[in-house]
């Protein structure tokens, strides 16, 4: 990681029940606020939170009913990105065999749903997505500014 | 932090203004409709969308906003967003929703657009 | 526990770094508005969460520089009260030898510390603790309302 | 989150009020101690704290204040808070601060009663 350091680290483990996601938001806004990230780019983080915790919510089907986060405040020295970690133990998936979604496909189709994932890549600058039979584990960073 | 967010509509002759107060989660989004489509069975065929009190969605809220361009666009409507976040903004441009239901920054541009 | 159930357990953990404590607080906040305590209620619970971190930052001398907590929402079906709790690894302390503070005294003395319990027994309804050579354990309540 | 606390002074014919901004820890404390030091070391001997910038303190940044409190009663002058958030106001209690310091609800009585 080319001499970067972890310099926070804040675990936060969730129940997955109605508004939680709406916690898990508030933390991620108080650490992005600790690191002095812009406050546009802190409400870009919080709603990629958002998504990333509805999905474990909804789609994971995990026994435990729990998510797991790890925020990471990594820099050299000084603060420069926000590393966000969301895990569920839950059935996982395949990112490659989901389809991009498309207003002009959603307008016909029934369901209009199925924009989560493209709204997190969207809005945060890296987004790393590990699915398999243990869970799944959403890594995604945004850089301080 | 939910807000139990209360959606309220202005009626102004043809067109209605929909505020919303809160988090627009799934709940709040079928409140959104359950108003849009009442205002829609009244007549109206502009809507705009104030969003000045909310600052959180989630994308199972917009897709409920999503049905409701849709059902506009069947009855030959027009409907419009105004007074987004700049995160809101950001992500209804990610979707592409915007090519169905323009953006304005403040009500009266947004109402004078409708009218147009 | 009369009838009562956990409806929402969550967990944090937070390295011993200065204003991690702020962090702390605002996850508090976040819960404590999921269960809709008045806005003031709130503002006492964070104070005394920051007061509880804190203690734990300073005094513990815990080697893994790590604070759990535990915020637990109970309540018989509807939130009734939230209960913190603050835990580290450190030295342990015994509450019965810790002199209650008075402001005649602190005018006087050199040392104007010492009121961190004072202030969470005076803002949380019900404190316990628990210490020893394992570590502290803070336990701290407010009702809803 | 820390906002990098400001303290800032307003001089008023041997009074002088003191504002802070953001979180009181133990450096807002140090810093508003060396604005309120450097102002005694000017001749004011009544000081009063304008806390309506502050919404959280701990019990370290407090401790500070305890300290000008003590070299107030020393030099003889007089020091009192004025716009306390309710928590803050409800700890100062807790602590008795309040007999060595007074509380008032807007800094135009404040100000009335240190020159009273
Ligand atoms: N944590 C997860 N566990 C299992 N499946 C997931 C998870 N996250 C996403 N998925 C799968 O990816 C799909 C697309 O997710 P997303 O883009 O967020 O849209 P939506 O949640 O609206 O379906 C989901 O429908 C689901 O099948
Ligand atoms: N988590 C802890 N671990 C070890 N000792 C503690 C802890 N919390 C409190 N103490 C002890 O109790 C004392 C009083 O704490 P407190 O009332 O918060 O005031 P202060 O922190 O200003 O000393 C501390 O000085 C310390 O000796």
């Amino acid at each position: 990681m080319n001499g970067q350091a972890i310099l926070r680290e804040v675990t936060l483990t969730l129940p997955m029940a109605p508004d939680m996601e709406v916690a898990a938001s508030k933390t991620a806004t108080a650490i992005a606020e600790f690191m002095k990230m812009s406050p546009d780019r802190i409400d870009e983080v919080r709603m990629a939170v958002i998504e990333a915790c509805i999905n474990a919510f909804e789609h994971s089907h995990s026994p435990d009913r729990q998510v797991t986060m790890t925020f990471e405040v990594v820099g050299k020295g000084e603060p420069e990105e926000l590393r966000i970690t969301v895990r569920d133990s839950g059935v996982g998936f395949d990112p490659e065999t989901i389809e991009e979604p498309s207003i002009e496909a959603k307008l016909r189709e029934d369901r209009k749903r199925g924009w989560g994932l493209k709204i997190i890549r969207g809005l945060m600058d890296e987004v790393e997505i590990h699915s398999g039979r243990e869970g799944t584990t959403v890594v995604m960073s945004k850089r301080r500014r | 932090m939910t807000d139990n967010s209360t959606v309220t509509a202005d009626r102004r002759d043809g067109l209605a203004v929909i505020y919303t107060r809160g988090y627009i989660n799934n709940q709040a989004g079928e409140e959104i409709a359950r108003v849009a489509y009442s205002l829609i069975d009244e007549g109206h065929k502009a809507l705009l969308l104030n969003l000045e009190g909310t600052t959180i969605v989630n994308s199972i809220g917009i897709s409920i906003l999503i049905e409701i361009i849709e059902k506009m666009i069947e009855i030959g409507g027009r409907l419009a967003f105004c007074r987004l976040t700049p995160t809101i903004d950001k992500t209804f441009h990610i979707m592409g929703l915007t090519q169905y239901a323009p953006i304005y920054g403040d009500e009266a541009t947004a109402v004078a657009a409708l009218r147009g």
